[in-house]
């Protein structure tokens, strides 16, 4: 019993020593849409990035994307891929290379002047990509 | 009052192919006091090759059906020699997880062969529901009543009048006993798995013509139901499953009408839950030793 | 009849049979006494091979049973009587009758079986629609060994058939063992109720630690001493 | 380390807590589906207190566990007296309860013009405290294994204090148990406070990693995969589920070639492992094993021969 108390109480003080930093960022929300890139399993996505509250767009960004399965938490760790910024401002683009069809969530990590994850879910089918409204049924209907 | 009779009469129909599934299970259960998480699994296995005859080779109906049953047979044999022949005694949790194992194997096989997230399955019948008096019938449902009917009849018959049927009533019973009045429990145990799966590939090709699509989450949803309503029918009863499955459908249909899909599944899970607290034997199960608590 | 030689069992890497060797002689009754834990239970299933031995032989007249099935030894004429009886409890009695010709695939033949089990415990008779886990223990016991008896062995095993019967009904069993054997059937048969399985034996057989320790007939022993031994082992009688 | 490793090795450490927490139960001999409700009730309890109302994480995950917990005690009573199977559909229909529970909850508040908080099906969007207080993905990943090495500290103290013998005691035959004056209910609603806790623990951080949660990431498959990982990495040891969790998210993740193939291959070979040992690699008598050769080596004994057993 002694234990665990003082397990506990070593987690609190861990926990309670973490670094804390600072507050009020830039929040940042986006539109992604994609295409099958012809290969199977491989997406071609574009991004919209702006800014949540001006919409302003947000260019000049490190964007990487990875996905993961919701369905199936940690079991997928998509490969993060470096997106590339296009002419239209705050518009990038990125190729996925899922493992396999179904509901993804599609991470889209920000870097640079704006530090943010924007989270879009996806249905990833063969032919196209629409976007997430989970049906509670099993069987699918 | 009317919509309290229509709601029972639809839970009934679709209550009965929920009550083949718990029948599929039970069988297995008994023979082998051990779980097979991958029986939905073998009867989605099943339904696929139903389905790649279906749209490759435009096979009708019938020889659907009987692709669905085959497929069944086949991969539940797979699974019984893979998780459960080998496994020593003792071991029931270990073969429990391995039918999950094979479970995510067979759910991938099926995405390997047809990849999209649902495939169109071919109808019962078509055709506009039928009018008794107030009621409405779909002539599917009617279908999938009678079917599940006729294959209760024939599960029944085969136990009690073949023998066949009393060597697995002697290995549910006790299958030390039945080894010793020479009951080849090995051979039987194969047998009774390919029966249960056929009786699932009968359940799960009913609902399927019914629904008129397959996903690879089939397999999840019918372990998951033939497992609920096994467990409240009551362990190694056969009336039992079939009882629990009728119950469940009732359960399903009346609280979807009253406050829709997410609360009717929470309805199946409560009184499932209710029922395992207050009852754990189910509606008419008795108290049998289970091989799972890992030590056993 | 039944020649057992070097048997060896072994649970893990506990030995329960130490290289066990008997003879059970065509039409006699055998008997096996032994304290607790000295293997007679272990011997049992080895023989009807629900356990399978190290190493060793079992040969019923001549052919040899290691390796074979529990089914396959129960069409070659050795039926076990497990401690404990092991009916099978939703079953009716005539069903488990029944279960009991599994491996038997002449009709009429067992019903006319049928009808002689019922003519030998009337008792079966009067509750053959009866589910079995209804009956007394008393009649649990008349059922498996009419179960046992439904195969038609050459060779009866039975395992400690008085084992929480009521002494009237001790009596009543043992009676019928007799019977059995006068009718022709051999019967190997495990007791702890030395007194009154030497009445019944023609032959018996001292197990301790996995290892028969004396063999003889009723009256080469004073039955004092049997008993000592079977229940404590000789090395207490002895030291 | 690359992003992508990070994000693995995360993973790790997050899905140990679960694998964990259906051990803990394995341990007294219970066979739990349903350890994912706490992971659940954990991921939105603490993402709530850090989202909407603005505590510090460390807090967050403390209250999140103390919500599994409790939570996991109150099942723990009425599912006392359950075994085996019964117990085990019993904490699979808890948990899916639990799960549509989440699908049907809906507690917003407005933060920065935004709505945020549980939304039913459409999940806990915005958890944001990671990248509000600038933490990286690494420090984040320490973070989680520093609480993971405390938990697998304490399951080793627990392994040989009296408790972890009163709980393997309790798995390997409770009634026994209970005649040495054990008092087994106790125990074991104890056991399931600690476990639900445990499953809190990894729900919190999960949330805070990938910064949503939605209730479908919750449903039965986490349940069995956690209870699947104990049996595969072995029983003898805390070491074991971990070792699971690896195998499958660590080892098979990485090997590309298997891409559209892993669970063929995994599925395969996790049964054909448990054929061979059937308690999992690092089983009891293995354990056992090394445990020995270590204390021999220690004292500086020779085995020269085996006494009488």
């Amino acid at each position: 019993m002694r234990t665990i108390v003082c397990t506990l109480v070593a987690i609190a003080a861990l926990l309670a020593g973490y670094p804390q930093a600072a507050h009020g960022q830039v929040r940042a929300k986006a539109a992604v849409t994609c295409v099958s890139a012809g290969q199977v399993l491989e997406y071609d996505c574009t991004i919209k990035l702006a800014n949540a509250r001006s919409g302003e767009p947000l260019s000049g960004l490190t964007v990487s994307v990875g996905a993961d399965m919701p369905s199936m938490p940690g079991m997928h760790n998509v490969r993060r891929v470096k997106a590339t910024e296009q002419a239209e401002k705050g518009a990038y683009h990125v190729r996925l290379e899922l493992e396999m069809h179904g509901d993804w969530a599609v991470h889209i990590d920000l870097r640079g002047a704006v530090r943010d994850r924007v989270v879009a879910m996806l249905r990833f089918e063969e032919a196209e990509v629409t976007d997430v409204k989970p049906s509670p049924s099993r069987r699918g209907h | 009052m009317i919509d309290f009779i229509q709601n029972t009469i639809d839970g009934v129909m679709i209550g009965a192919s929920y009550g083949l599934l718990a029948l599929g299970f039970t069988v297995i259960f008994g023979v082998m006091r051990r779980l097979n998480l991958s029986y939905g699994p073998t009867i989605m296995i099943g339904a696929y090759f139903g389905t790649v005859l279906y749209l490759h080779f435009g096979a009708g109906l019938l020889a659907v059906a009987a692709a669905v049953v085959v497929g069944a047979v086949i991969s539940g044999i797979y699974v019984e020699r893979l998780c459960f022949a080998p496994m020593k005694a003792g071991a029931g949790i270990a073969s429990m997880v391995s039918s999950f194992a094979i479970w995510m194997q067979l759910e991938q096989a099926a995405v390997l062969v047809l990849p999209r997230h649902t495939y169109p399955f071919p109808p019962l019948v078509t055709g506009p529901a039928l009018e008794i008096g107030p009621l409405l019938v779909r002539p599917d449902h009617l279908i999938m009543l009678t079917g599940a009917l006729l294959l209760a009849a024939v599960v029944q018959l085969a136990l009690y009048r073949t023998r066949f049927g009393l060597g697995l009533r002697a290995v549910i019973a006790n299958p030390i006993a039945a080894n010793l009045v020479g009951v080849d429990v090995g051979r039987l145990v194969v047998l009774a798995f390919a029966a249960a799966s056929a009786i699932g590939g009968v359940a799960g090709f009913l609902v399927l013509a019914v629904d008129q699509q397959v996903t690879p989450m089939f397999g999840m949803w019918a372990t998951l139901k033939g497992l609920i309503a096994m467990m409240i029918g009551g362990l190694g009863s056969i009336p039992g499953a079939l009882l629990g499955g009728l119950l469940l459908g009732v359960v399903e249909v009346h609280s979807h009408w009253l406050f829709g899909p997410q609360v009717r599944d929470l309805f199946a899970y409560f009184v499932l839950f209710a029922f395992l607290v207050a009852r754990p034997g189910g509606l008419l199960g008795r108290t049998i030793d289970v091989e799972l608590s890992h030590r056993a | 009849m039944l020649d057992v030689s070097d048997l060896v069992t072994t649970y893990g890497k506990i030995e329960a049979l130490r290289g066990v060797s008997l003879h059970v002689e065509g039409g006699k009754i055998t008997c096996l006494l032994g304290p607790n834990g000295a293997g007679k239970t272990t011997l049992m299933m080895t023989i009807a091979g629900i356990l399978r031995p190290r190493r060793g032989s079992i040969k019923l007249e001549g052919t040899e049973l290691v390796g074979l099935s529990p089914a396959k030894i129960v069409s070659r004429g050795v039926a076990l009587v497990p401690e404990n009886r092991l009916v099978f409890p939703e079953m009716s009695v005539r069903e488990n009758l029944l279960a009991g010709a599994y491996q038997r695939r002449d009709k009429s033949g067992i019903a006319a079986d049928m009808e002689r089990m019922y003519a030998r415990f009337p008792r079966l008779k009067e509750r053959r629609e009866q589910l079995a886990g209804t009956l007394s223990g008393g009649e649990q016991q008349m059922l498996a060994v009419a179960r046992a008896l439904m195969s038609r062995p050459r060779v009866l095993l039975m395992d400690e058939p008085s084992l929480g019967l009521a002494p009237l009904v001790v009596a009543e069993i043992f009676d019928i063992v007799a019977a059995l054997n006068r009718d022709g059937t051999t019967i190997l048969l495990v007791e702890q109720n030395a007194h009154m399985a030497l009445k019944v034996a023609h032959q018996f057989f001292l197990m301790e630690q996995g290892r028969v320790t004396f063999q003889g007939t009723p009256g080469q022993l004073a039955e004092d001493e049997v008993i000592q031994r079977a229940y404590l082992g000789t090395r207490r009688v002895a030291g | 380390m690359d992003d992508y490793l990070v994000s693995v090795v995360s993973n790790i450490g997050i899905i140990s807590f679960v694998a964990l927490s259906a051990y803990l139960l394995l341990l007294t001999g219970e066979i739990s589906f349903g350890q994912q409700a706490f992971f659940a009730i954990g991921a939105y309890a603490a993402g709530i207190a850090t989202a909407m109302w603005g505590w510090p994480l460390p807090l967050a995950i403390a209250w999140g566990a103390a919500a599994g917990a409790a939570c996991a005690v109150t099942l723990g009573i009425p599912t006392l007296r359950l075994r085996g199977l019964q117990f085990a559909i019993a904490t699979l229909a808890f948990a899916e309860m639990v799960r549509i529970l989440f699908e049907l909850w809906r507690y917003q508040i407005d933060i920065d013009g935004e709505p945020v908080g549980p939304n039913g099906t459409d999940g806990f969007r915005n958890i944001r405290y990671v990248f509000d207080h600038n933490i990286e993905a690494f420090d984040f990943m320490m973070l989680i294994y520093a609480v993971l090495a405390v938990t697998l500290g304490s399951f080793m103290l627990l392994e040989r204090s009296r408790l972890g013998v009163i709980f393997r005691m309790i798995g390997e035959d409770a009634t026994l148990a209970s005649l040495q004056g054990i008092a087994v209910a106790r125990y074991k609603v104890f056991a399931a406070g600690i476990a639900g806790a445990l499953a809190a623990v990894g729900g919190g951080l999960y949330a805070h990693l990938t910064t949503y949660v939605e209730p479908r990431t919750f449903d039965v498959m986490l349940g069995v995969h956690s209870l699947a990982y104990g049996l595969i990495g072995g029983l003898g040891t805390a070491l074991g589920p971990l070792l699971g969790v690896v195998i499958d998210v660590g080892l098979l993740e990485s090997v590309r070639l298997f891409a559209g193939y892993r669970m063929i291959i995994f599925g395969g070979l996790v049964a054909l492992l448990l054929i061979v040992r059937p308690r999992g690699l690092l089983d009891e008598r293995l354990v056992h094993g090394i445990g020995r050769l270590f204390r021999n080596a220690k004292s500086g004994t020779t085995r020269t021969g085996r006494g009488p057993p």
